[in-house]
């Protein structure tokens, strides 16, 4: 391999290559999965959620490069962050996260979010008593 | 780390004597061959050389039906354009075959915009033409029947000669694109009775910046880029005299090794698909097993529960050079017509790479790229969603069908809540 | 013998520092730009590399603009037929100059059998477009405008700064061929305001293989080639890497040294004029004097009472190269529809040599070739009927009239049965 | 120039140089000129001709390498020959002792034909006596 041509950047590349937060988590609180009409990429989070904390997460992720990269790259922004907070979450984080995603990849990143929101739905489905509490309206499901 | 190229659909390096002949041609001998002064006189020499050794390639029966062109694509466009609009009197309407080349079905759809029609025709599960639906696909309206001799994604040889039968009894002209095949195995023009064919030297290690197309003498066609009166006024342009000398040896050395390239990709293809096929687990070879109907260079696998681009990218930083899905078309990621028209899973379409050997390849890069694709797979599947969902029975394979759990396609469907292909 | 080649117009030996920038790319970095491992994505830096040099050259604002295409002649089709068909639905009117160049004149005709309709400015004695008869000639149905930048033949410079203004007035793209002009004359696309401007820098000392597009972002171009998605999508087919890394250094360069060559080749050009004015008798420049009007590079001479190719042949065996009639078509031998367009005489027409300096060219080429050349003319003129019958009254020159006898195109009908031109 | 790469055959190549014949006749019997309505040539052919043998001929050729080297060699090929054997001359002799001429250069051939026949034309118009002792009937005029 050149160090100097890849596809992506390097942090994209260092995410492909050494994904952070791959796997599974045993108990998780509520769990996402996620398929992307256009490309056929199927993203996976789980998480683990306390006191309306985000504790874990973990991704698993069938895709190219960069939907692996977008998937290691939103467990480790999402961790530590409030439900409210995680509801906020948007694809940008991802990609600025990233250093730049190119033009037709971005969808990637699109595909994060989504799992990830779909894995808060899960959780507040299986909590309802935490829907009350949220200041971010619950969104349509996908 | 071990360096093995393994996309020799994609490019080749150049014959170090193509270069050497090359040389002089940039610097000393750079005339126009349009010139009338021994600056042009010189090269046009060349370039009848050059004629010659292509001619010689496809026995061809003289070199004047050799015309260069500046690529496969650019000569497919003439094959295909420039016999329609020859023929535009006589008729509007032309046949191909399903798995041809972007470079051709394109050049057709855009003729298609301009009022003609055109019938494609399908191809069974290894990608053979279907030779009967393509008798009856011929009507009198039809000027020219277009079918590749090998398909460049899956490596199926056509049953060309076959073709060229139906073709000289319907009295239609026949268009080969030659360009996976050129090289790698025996052309001739005659015995099939292609009145065109095309192809490219840099897939045989001639250099990049020059096709050919080949047109027997009796077979209409005009020139699609119009100006000055070059190649017999059915390519305008001031040729690319270096390259078209360096396709000429590319060509010339071509066919002078041929069998022995052949008998040597032909054992290593054996050999990487026998290693793949027992060191991985659930993967599939796209197209004929290696034999009289697939051309020796090109393995074309599916590897279920994985995507393609993650294996490619793997590959890539363990040194291994792959393409996947169309070799030609994959900036646009977009799974290959040729995969869709054999009817292959989406699953499979996904999870596809594709490996073409070369006169450099050795048995040492074969059981390298076998360890290693084997190391990368399961990385890749300890990652994956749907190899996990398999173990669990929530999801089926494709490959080797448990009986249990959904299709991999109904599932993605679910969590997309689109259809996946 | 002293070898001079004067036919810069054909064709330039390839720069040494392009040719070795090359190099690497013919054997080693030989990977296809669309492969998305590290052979394919190294070359794929070149090509930007390359497209940014060339952006540089022409001031074009983004090296998006630039697309390769394999030489002049196609970037011409794709500027007139990429532009046409992509503006099919707005209006089916072109307006073009009369002297364009066979890629363009051919292109058009191409389109006008197929439903266009064009329309050819005039131009003046000494080449120049009439720009009223331009802004006449542009309706609501017109979608382009194309106007070169230099003529081909006789060097004439067009105002193409007021042809811009004329066009952005009306709305219509300009598209400027600027083939004999790129890398020998400054070129700022922006202030012209150009929509499409080709060239090709084999014209220049890169190598052959190669041409150049720009396309202004607002402009709509569809492409004429068909297949992969290469060059933005306006270009299918494999691009020729090592050509267009070359092309890339040869812009460089020209873009570094454009006033010295301009400075030397115009002493060189002034020097040619005056000492063949001086030492051949009968002699006329077709198109502008030296200056402001005509390209440095260029002389286009006709010289009375003898027929061009004899010219030609004996400089040659003279060691001196240069080109008769238009240079990209003298093999077809017809008079260049330039000359017939400036309305220069039958007789002068026939007489006619082009001779194009460079930046090897030397002061004691320049002295050789005027010695040289009187010697040619006094042996053609020694054989020649027409030199005789001049000296005994039986006809007449166009260039210094005597008064006495019948003119050349008179007598060449009578002897022949038919009127000449 | 290189020897090898010419425009023309080196037979060609000869009399282009080293045209023979060239020039005009003082007391030419018969002269012809002609041109070629296609490509602009025009040739001129003299000739002396005494007891019904062309004794001498020369040509003016203003016109291409193959037009000067057509010339040459017709008028070569004519002296010594009979009027009646001149009238029968054709241009394809011309290409053949010239070892062949480009297919798109044939005409130049053919206007030396032209040439020779019109001086031929011109000597028979002056001495009307020869004439009738012709046996091949004298084509009409071009
Ligand atoms: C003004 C002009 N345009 C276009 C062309 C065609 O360019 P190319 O020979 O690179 O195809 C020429 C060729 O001489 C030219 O002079
Ligand atoms: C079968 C076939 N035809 C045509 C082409 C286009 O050729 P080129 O890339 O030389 O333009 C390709 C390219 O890979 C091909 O595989």
């Amino acid at each position: 391999m050149s160090e100097t041509y890849t596809l992506y950047n390097s942090i994209v590349m260092d995410h492909f290559m050494h994904p952070r937060n791959m796997g599974d988590l045993k108990d998780a609180d509520g769990v996402g999965e996620v398929g992307a009409a256009a490309c056929g990429d199927i993203m996976k989070i789980s998480l683990k959620i306390k006191d309306g904390k985000i504790e874990d997460a973990r991704f698993k992720t069938f895709g190219c490069g960069s939907a692996i990269a977008s998937s290691s790259m939103a467990t480790e922004l999402i961790k530590g962050r409030s439900i409210d907070e995680a509801m906020n979450f948007t694809n940008q984080e991802v990609v600025d996260a990233l250093g730049g995603l190119p033009p037709v990849k971005i969808h990637c990143s699109v595909l994060a979010e989504e799992a990830l929101k779909a894995a808060l739905e899960d959780y507040i489905r299986k909590h309802p008593e935490t829907a009350s509490k949220l200041q971010t309206p619950m969104p349509a499901a996908a | 780390m071990r360096h093995v190229y393994l996309d020799h659909q994609a490019a080749t390096p150049l014959l170090p004597e193509a270069f050497e002949a090359m040389k002089p041609f940039f610097t000393e001998w750079f005339g126009n061959p349009s010139s009338l002064h021994e600056h042009g006189l010189r090269v046009r020499e060349a370039l009848k050389h050059s004629r010659e050794q292509m001619a010689a390639l496809i026995h061809a029966g003289s070199p004047d039906e050799i015309f260069f062109t500046s690529d496969g694509t650019e000569s497919a466009n003439l094959a295909i354009k420039g016999v329609a609009y020859a023929n535009e009197r006589r008729g509007k309407h032309l046949v191909v075959c399903a798995t041809e080349h972007p470079s051709v079905i394109n050049s057709v759809e855009f003729l298609e915009k301009q009022g003609w029609t055109c019938t494609r025709v399908g191809v069974d599960a290894e990608g053979h033409l279907r030779l009967q639906e393509l008798r009856d696909a011929i009507t009198p309206q039809t000027v020219l029947v277009a079918v590749h001799h090998v398909n460049h994604d899956i490596g199926t040889i056509q049953p060309v000669a076959e073709v060229g039968r139906i073709c000289s009894e319907k009295g239609v002209p026949l268009y080969v694109d030659c360009e996976a095949s050129a090289g790698w195995l025996p052309i001739d023009v005659d015995a099939w009775g292609a009145a065109l064919v095309s192809f490219s030297p840099h897939r045989f290690y001639g250099p990049k910046g020059v096709g050919v197309l080949y047109r027997n003498k009796k077979a209409r066609l005009v020139s699609i880029i119009h100006g000055g009166v070059q190649e017999g006024g059915r390519r305008a342009g001031t040729e690319n005299v270096p390259a078209i000398v360096g396709a000429g040896v590319a060509a010339e050395v071509a066919r002078r090794d041929l069998e022995a390239r052949i008998a040597h990709t032909r054992e290593l293809q054996v050999r990487l698909w026998d290693g793949l096929e027992k060191h991985v687990g659930f993967i599939k070879l796209n197209g004929p097993r290696p034999g009289p109907d697939r051309i020796s260079t090109n393995l074309n696998i599916s590897t279920e529960f994985i995507e393609g681009e993650g294996q490619l990218l793997l590959c890539d930083l363990n040194g291994i050079a792959v393409a996947s899905g169309s070799s030609c078309v994959s900036k646009s990621l977009k799974i290959s017509h040729v995969l869709a028209a054999i009817g292959l899973d989406h699953a499979l379409a996904q999870g596809n790479i594709i490996m073409t050997l070369g006169r450099d390849t050795s048995v040492e890069d074969v059981d390298y790229v076998v360890q290693t694709f084997a190391r990368i797979v399961e990385k890749l599947r300890g990652m994956s969603p749907m190899w996990d969902e398999f173990q669990r029975g929530i999801i089926d394979s494709v490959i080797r069908p448990t009986g249990r759990g959904k299709s991999f396609s109904q599932h993605a469907a679910d969590v997309s809540g689109k259809s996946a292909h």
